[in-house]
């Protein structure tokens, strides 16, 4: 019965190559994580700026990426890019691109959201005290919006990591590939694997995601008192 | 003796189709202090944001230390550190200690010395009663004490002129008293020039070198002396001071 | 850039491009549904229920829809559940999108002000008074950001349907690439596909959000 | 980009890829594989993690013969064009069954395994004939040769996976009358299944199965040809065959079925 | 004559381990004002906020019109519909139009018919001169305005007593006025029960029947008449009197 199947976990070294998969999921998802929160912060900033231009065009950019779905967005990275761009990269590393650019798009309007919604008459004292525009981001709204956005930053960080499951769609062996490989491979002895190696997956993105947006939750929870 | 440090003239301000200020021109010697009354969006704060750049005004002149302005935000930027302001809403950066938001301008702005500017601090911070509260965050301090701590950061730039928007008026009542000691002390004792919007008639009453009364962006009055509040020259003011003492 | 090519795929495209929309519009309403009544039975703590959809939520909000479908998909057969691919899509969606939705409605109910609370209660109401005139009607409101970019969001979801082999746009597109080999025309197609259903959903949601917003609040 | 016409090449092919030429994987001292990751007994992983299988053989073989390191691009099938045009690997040792649509798009070395498309259906319900399949679900996976020849068949249902696990497991969960698939490996996987059968064995025409590399890449395509020949008298196929194959196929096929006699 | 409308016992408020009520006693009579004076933080909201069951104390008991209050929520939303309540912050529904935030609760809570509320409604809004803006919505209106509309609602319950927090503190200075007037009318004309919480000195000394000062969540003095605010019995009462008067 199924639960014979669960052996399937003892089986060679396989909890291990799962591990190993899942390891590839979160390190593409941690880089580009810090790279597309830096690169976002950028473009929020200029997003609040009153060039019109400028403004526009980050807006097409973000509005692109809110667009297209991020397996479209994998598969324009992996595929496209190099024919057109001659960009060849491996493989995990044109997802941390294609991951950045997302993460950065989504990211520059949460901070514009958040400078937005620093207090008028913080930016008017920080003026008033003759302090210009660079420092008045630096000192000022920055560190007030980076606290504005930390629960909608650990959100977005969630949904990187649950977003890594598309990864095996372009030949990265994610904890989703190497577990379609082991059920594959043990498919004679345990047919019922399916059942406990998407069980375990399932399992680990919890694990995983639970803590980040429990805490999210819980910012959120105290911002609002 | 007399010197004007502030000329405004004929200045304009719009929002969209809307002009909050019309024509408005007046002059503020140094040491002196302008208290600028009038009802509610009479365009008392409006006309307070302008003369320190904080609004592109539409049109008019100001002249600052003889000097006529050059309204660009960069030439703004220099004005603004000898132009003190203090706001209704008690902005502190809520990031910052209470010496880091004093240190913050002086340091990075006027590039003073740590050490200088710090002694100056803990010097103001115990004029205002709160030297215990260096290390505090805003949100531990009460109203009136924010407020106080906005004073001394604004005093810490050395400015050539204070400029008070209803400071008060989010106070419990009994704050008001220590934030009002501390403006008539600037200008009793350190003669600082300023210009007060304020709600508290007997306090303007007996602070002011001038009074401006202001209705639908135009100065309907403006007086020297303390005139105003016992002989004021329109129905109107009469009608407004009436109404301030239930 | 082939038109040609293009032009010949439009047809296929434009029955993915109707599944695409059905799917989602069928998985949105559903998951508003589903939203709307787990954030009530969490609001009303309703015992038992309310710590049953709590860990629902969670469970839904943090895995991915990609390993719900899989375990819909493939797995449940094997405990004797069998259901097409697109009901397994449709009740992934539903899954994943019922709990975001939750979310955003529970997030608004207790974003209304306390002070609103309490003067409805001042005037005399009950719970379900109060539930109904005052934490209702402006926690929707409240909820209207969310609740858009959680469409926004389901509506992109509908690609990771490939895997199951609903023929949705991404799937065609994919499958299309397989065939012919044309993969700059046909995820072109694609793309285009997808922001001709995307920016009209977008501007709608934001000129309801503004609606709602002013409607409740006035700014 | 790319302009009007019948030569298909994918956009952006043109160019003789310098990242794949003989000279450029020795100085790499790798040679990239595209192969499959979940087809046994051609390119799979198994239970201790490590890739195996005919395809995988081969590519060994070759990177050994060229004197460099073999690593190995796990591809679906619908991918095996991209990942060569899109420079992710030097040669495709995918089960890459050659057609006259895909000749235009990469080039093809010598072939070395016979293949047809088959068709299989549950025992209890077995499909013998293609006219079976009218009005029913048929299951293929995305950019097979299998998937080719039924969408040319009116008044089927294809279902479409992406991977041959997604595809098998959706046989085993019912969801279709029969899938089509090479079929060498449908007779490996009815060994494992045995409550299946291969109903039709062939159909369609006779296919082969070669290595290939991207299109213009005449230095790695001269140097496959005289690799594919080279094995072929050394008779590596049919030992590849016994080694990797004939412990998943039952009785019915011979090697013969599967490996080319030299020449062709 | 003299019915005891509300009488609290011993009544113990905390928050956490912070006592925020120390053991208050007092009565109050039929047709009479209460006014409730103290510093901030003393604990004057919070009473009043008790007195309405909005705060589940912890000991004490209350009597509203002679009888024991039992402390459910059930029983105290039956009663709160005798009790009127206004806040400082303005809390209209933003989502309903002034009809509609008047006439929610007598239809919804009491099921009284429609035409009559509306009726009643009508003339209350004549009565403080906002029968204009039945139909807008209360972001239309000023601070003052939608005090008033507040007051309103809270009346067309037909309440035995009403509790005003602090209601004119959010307000312009002009506005307060207005307020006050409704006030002193509600008092004079019907006759209505009120405990009110202000800081308008000349305001609580022309309108209090009793006046309980509060320090600290006790009650340092409970006197009745006007007494208090010419002759304290306290220093510290004293003290709060000077803070008030600049
Ligand atoms: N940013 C703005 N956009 C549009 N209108 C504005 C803006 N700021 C102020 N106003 C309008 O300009 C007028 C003057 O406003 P201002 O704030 O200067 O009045 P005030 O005299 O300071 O009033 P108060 O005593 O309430 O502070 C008001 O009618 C106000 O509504
Ligand atoms: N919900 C609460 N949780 C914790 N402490 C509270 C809470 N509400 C009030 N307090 C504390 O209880 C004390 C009394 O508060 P209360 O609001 O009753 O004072 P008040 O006399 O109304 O002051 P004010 O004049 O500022 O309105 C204060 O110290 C306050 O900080
Ligand atoms: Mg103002
Ligand atoms: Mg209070």
């Amino acid at each position: 019965m199924a639960h014979s199947a669960i052996n399937v976990f003892l089986e060679g070294n396989n909890i291990s190559r799962i591990i190993g998969g899942l390891w590839t999921s979160v390190w593409i998802a941690a880089v580009s994580l810090v790279l597309g929160l830096a690169l976002g912060t950028i473009l929020g900033v200029l997003r609040t700026l009153p060039n019109k231009v400028i403004r526009f065009v980050l807006r097409l950019y973000l509005e692109f990426f809110r667009i297209v779905p991020t397996i479209v967005l994998l598969y324009l990275a992996y595929y496209i890019l190099p024919r057109t761009f001659h960009v060849n990269w491996p493989a995990s590393w044109m997802a941390v691109l294609a991951f950045t650019l997302w993460v950065a798009a989504e990211f520059s309007d949460i901070v514009r959201g958040a400078i937005e919604s620093v207090p008028k008459s913080q930016r008017e004292s920080g003026l008033a005290l003759g302090l210009n525009k660079m420092q008045l981001f630096r000192y000022v709204l920055l560190p007030q919006a980076a606290k504005l956005e930390l629960p909608a930053t650990i959100n977005l960080a969630t949904r990187v990591i649950k977003t890594t499951s598309l990864l095996m769609m372009i030949s990265i062996m994610d904890v989703v590939a190497v577990g379609q490989q082991i059920i594959e491979a043990n498919n004679q002895q345990y047919p019922n694997a399916v059942f406990w190696v998407y069980g375990l997956i399932f399992i680990l993105y919890f694990i995983i995601d639970y803590p980040l947006s429990a805490w999210s939750k819980r910012l959120t929870a105290k911002h609002s008192r | 003796m007399a010197e004007e440090i502030l000329k405004v003239e004929h200045l304009n301000q719009f929002y969209g189709d809307w002009q909050a200020l019309h024509d408005i021109n007046f002059t503020l010697n140094r040491g002196e202090v302008l208290t600028l009354l009038g009802p509610s969006g009479s365009g008392k704060s409006t006309l307070l944001r302008c003369l320190n750049g904080l609004e592109n005004y539409k049109s008019g002149t100001i002249y600052f230390e003889g000097k006529k302005v050059d309204p660009t935000e960069k030439n703004w930027q220099n004005i603004r550190q000898k132009i003190g302001m203090v706001f209704q809403s008690y902005d502190l950066f809520p990031n910052l200690t209470v010496m880091e938001n004093i240190l913050l301008a002086p340091r990075k702005v006027q590039k003073r010395s740590e050490v200088d500017v710090k002694q100056e601090a803990t010097k103001l911070l115990k004029r205002v009663g709160l030297e215990k509260y260096v290390n505090a965050y805003p949100r531990e301090l009460s109203g009136g004490q924010k407020q106080r701590i906005a004073i001394v950061r604004a005093l810490a730039m050395h400015p050539e002129i204070m400029l008070f928007d209803e400071v008060t008026a989010s106070l419990d009542p009994e704050m008001v008293r220590g934030i009002l000691k501390i403006m008539s002390d600037l200008s009793e004792k350190d003669h600082m020039t300023m210009i007060i919007v304020t709600h508290e008639m007997s306090f303007a009453a007996k602070i002011a070198d001038q009074v401006l009364f202001l209705e639908d962006g135009k100065i309907l009055e403006d007086t020297p002396g303390k005139e105003f509040f016992t002989k004021p020259k329109t129905k109107r003011a009469q009608e407004f001071l009436d109404s301030m003492n239930f | 850039m082939n038109w040609q090519i293009i032009d010949q795929s439009l047809p296929i495209f434009a029955k993915a491009f109707q599944l695409t929309c059905w799917l989602s519009l069928v998985g949105i309403i559903g998951s508003i549904i589903v939203g709307i009544i787990s954030s009530l039975i969490q609001y009303f703590k309703v015992p038992i229920l309310s710590q049953i959809f709590t860990a629902y939520v969670e469970l839904a909000r943090n895995t991915p829809l990609l390993i719900q479908l899989f375990f819909l998909y493939y797995a449940f057969p094997v405990l004797g559940l069998k259901m097409s691919a697109e009901t397994c899509g449709i009740i992934g969606l539903i899954f994943l999108g019922g709990a975001y939705m939750a979310e955003g409605f529970t997030g608004g109910f207790n974003g209304v002000n306390t002070s609103q609370i309490n003067s409805g209660k001042a005037l005399g109401m009950n719970d379900l008074q109060l539930a109904r005139y005052v934490v209702f009607p402006q926690g929707f409101a409240l909820s209207m950001p969310a609740l858009a970019a959680n469409i926004i969001f389901l509506i992109k979801e509908t690609s990771i349907f490939s895997v199951i082999a609903i023929p949705e746009l991404t799937n065609t597109a994919l499958d299309l690439i397989g065939m012919y080999y044309r993969s700059n025309e046909y995820l072109f197609v694609l793309v285009v596909a997808y922001a001709i259903i995307m920016i009209p959903v977008i501007l709608i949601l934001s000129y309801l959000e503004k609606r709602v917003r002013y409607g409740s609040f006035g700014n | 980009k790319g302009s009007s016409s019948n030569n298909s090449n994918s956009s952006g092919s043109n160019s003789n890829s310098n990242s794949s030429t003989v000279t450029a994987i020795k100085k790499r001292g790798v040679l990239r594989v595209a192969v499959f990751g979940d087809l046994p007994p051609y390119g799979w992983v198994n239970a201790n993690g490590k890739r195996v299988g005919y395809d995988v053989n081969l590519a060994r073989q070759m990177a050994k013969d060229m004197g460099v390191k073999v690593k190995f691009v796990q591809v679906n099938a619908n991918n095996r064009v991209d990942t060569l045009n899109s420079d992710k690997a030097d040669i495709i040792l995918a089960n890459f069954t050659v057609t006259p649509e895909r000749k235009d798009v990469v080039d093809y070395a010598k072939p070395y395994m016979k293949v047809s498309v088959g068709v299989v259906s549950p025992k209890k319900a077995p499909i013998t004939k293609a006219s079976q399949l009218k009005g029913k679900s048929l299951i293929v996976t995305k950019g097979t040769t299998a998937e080719n020849y039924f969408t040319k068949q009116k008044n089927v249902n294809l279902l479409k996976f992406d991977s041959k696990t997604q595809q098998f497991n959706a046989i085993k969960n019912k969801r279709a009358a029969a899938l089509a698939d090479d079929n060498s490996y449908l007779y490996a996987w009815v060994k494992r299944n045995p409550k299946y059968t291969v109903g039709i064995k062939s159909i369609g025409p006779k296919q082969y199965v070669s290595p290939a590399v991207k299109k213009g890449n005449k230095s790695l395509l001269n140097w496959a040809n005289k690799e594919i020949t080279k094995l072929n008298s050394k008779g590596f196929f049919t030992m590849d065959y016994d080694q990797e194959l004939k412990p998943y196929f039952g009785k019915e096929v011979k090697s013969s079925d599967i490996v080319l006699k030299q020449g062709k």
